[in-house]
């Protein structure tokens, strides 16, 4: 965990000096921030403005987790790496981008795909979670980490012109199984390889997602709590649906709980844990 | 016997796909003996409106895994799920969930 | 103006291959995109994300203006620029992070301080403006300059928590003047430097700002004509107001304008063209 | 002589910092003889919430330049401006115009 800091340095004070003026943040919020690790579970197209943002405004440690290289087709939305960063890792691309914004932040690039292994060893040595991936069983295998590990999921998604933002396993709300019990048939799953996304929508749900990341961490907590923030881009309009708290017969986070360690979520969702070939054949 | 009913549906998340890539439908569901609720809505929007691979968007008498239903800016489960009672003017929401990112 | 392109290369194809999968984009859309040009005024909190993302997007050029240097305080927001691009020009800096994301993208910086005397001549160069700024001044030069070069303005703008974003000059809408008839009292406007911004607030408008710009360059349209979208980061809730259509008796867009040429934004304000010290001794 | 007329009176931008930082004010108009219009709900902000400098949000009878009125969601220039009439529930919102980056 990260060292215990209870004042800014003059560095700190004249890099933050913008954000230190905001009575709802200052310098109690600044040290906070200071204070909080986050993991950031892929570095792609919500993942670049996320960890992009956090670092700028200082948070303590941040963990970036991705498997994947990065490809000239990444490049139209994940705005950290650079062409000549092309066939290297997401995550340590991301981490040297990271580093020449802010020195201060501590970073630690892992290359490598989250499993129902590695999950809760990771997560445990964080204080905030958020949900960068791009499919199903990864998300389920997060959501069951962190209901199991007791931490804030800020989860985002996008496809197409479309994004979608909620805070999972908050304050009585609920978690992603709350939401969705059962997986969508894999013929139903469309990713962003197939579908096609917009670069700057998972900028605008990234940005949002860093936001009520910042605000948790601060101090000030999430406005999102029990909602779902939807944006359709093609008319450049957000919607907030006000939803189940957290549900007494979830499977994870329910009162008799079946799920009580990390299972093979693949399996379970009929489908392969990227978005490159969406099927598993099992 | 009630009065026709208008409703604004909408479809999101590519659930538009399955309905000609129309996000928003205004409908009028004919006057019957009872209220109309989301069950028969259902049944309705899969006679009436669902052009093509029905699976997609139904299972069983319920939404297929994955699609969130919203009635008035609000989650079903919070107004009855099924069994809410449709007014007139109400806007039912089916948004399927975005994985991307 | 732009060497007409008629169809993608195969690189192009690759690297836009999640866009063109759009059916509201496509290969038109991108096509369209590659031979439009955008003048980002302001390489600041909204100039940063709104030229990375247009960028990433393959805009065909972008000219990008600031006068100022980078300074540690701007880097919280500013995700641009670099630690060690500290002291150099903005324009520059930004420049150079643009080229080492898409280098197929045209990038002309210019560090010089928009002014009646040049306004004209670099806006008519470009097809779409967006408005970065962060002064009243220059945001009525950048107004009058637009409508007399009959350009689209996208404008946002950003203080602590909150961000406004609107199209000016667009299809029967009303331009700035329209609006804001007369400039606010000096005593009256604070600045980011006075009242201090929460990074990830530019950043969410900035990104947004990118979106109309590239509905409007792709041949999709803005969905904000005639249209204010407000944001309220504390409550993370957005709102859009219906604007008033061009008013007749406007002073630079109406039907009998009494301003027909570039005048003294700096006298006509009260305020010096700075987001730095407010107040213009006159 | 009319009800009271209850209004959702909203400031932001910065014009919230004129009223103890407070965004959002549920308020109660007296009843009077007539209907009351936006130039009287002017004065009557400056006397009953307006705690200090008033010259930073009123000029004369009508806000200083740099605020936006919207009645109800619509810019007050559609809706009458100073002679909007109110009604029972309208929202009211005054937003100080930004202009950082
Ligand atoms: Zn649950
Ligand atoms: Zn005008």
């Amino acid at each position: 965990s990260l060292t215990a800091k209870s004042s800014l340095s003059n560095e700190d004070i004249m890099r933050y000096s913008r954000q230190l003026l905001l009575p709802e943040f200052g310098v109690k919020g600044q040290i906070n921030l200071s204070k909080t690790s986050v993991l950031v579970v892929g570095c792609g197209g919500l993942g670049c403005p996320l960890a992009q943002y956090l670092a700028a405004a200082g948070v303590g440690r941040l963990g970036l987790i991705d498997y994947d290289e990065v490809e000239l087709n990444n490049l139209h939305r994940q705005v950290l790496h650079r062409e000549e960063n092309q066939g290297q890792a997401k995550a340590l691309s991301a981490a040297s981008a990271i580093k020449s914004l802010n020195s201060t932040v501590q970073c630690c690039p892992y290359q490598l795909q989250l499993s129902p292994e590695n999950a809760l060893d990771l997560i445990q040595q964080y204080d905030i979670v958020a949900d960068c991936s791009d499919n199903v069983p990864t998300r389920y295998l997060v959501n069951d980490a962190c209901v199991l590990s007791g931490k804030p999921l800020v989860s985002a998604s996008a496809l197409r012109m479309e994004g979608q933002l909620t805070i999972y396993n908050y304050k009585g709300g609920p978690c992603y199984r709350c939401l969705y019990p059962a997986p969508p048939p894999p013929d139903t799953v469309t990713n962003c390889s197939d579908g096609g996304v917009l670069g700057v929508v998972p900028g605008i749900m990234g940005c949002l997602q860093a936001l009520e990341v910042f605000k948790i961490a601060s101090g000030q907590g999430s406005s999102l709590h029990q909602q779902l923030m939807m944006f359709d881009a093609q008319d450049a309009r957000f919607r907030s649906i006000k939803l189940r708290p957290r549900q007494s017969d979830c499977a994870v986070c329910g009162q008799n709980p079946s799920v009580t360690k990390l299972v093979d979520y693949e399996s379970f969702c009929g489908s392969a844990a990227t978005d490159k070939c969406r099927k598993l054949n099992l | 016997m009630a009065a026709p009913l208008s409703l604004h549906l909408e479809f999101g998340g590519g659930a538009e796909l399955l309905f000609n890539s129309e996000k928003k439908h205004q409908v009028s569901l004919p006057g019957q003996a009872g209220p109309w609720d989301i069950r028969q809505l259902l049944v309705w929007i899969q006679q009436n409106l669902l052009k093509e691979r029905p699976e997609l968007f139904i299972q069983g008498d319920t939404v297929r895994p994955g699609i969130l239903v919203l009635i008035n800016d609000a989650d079903w489960e919070l107004m009855g799920q099924l069994d809410y009672q449709l007014q007139d003017g109400d806007t039912v929401v089916f948004i399927s969930t975005l994985h991307g990112g």
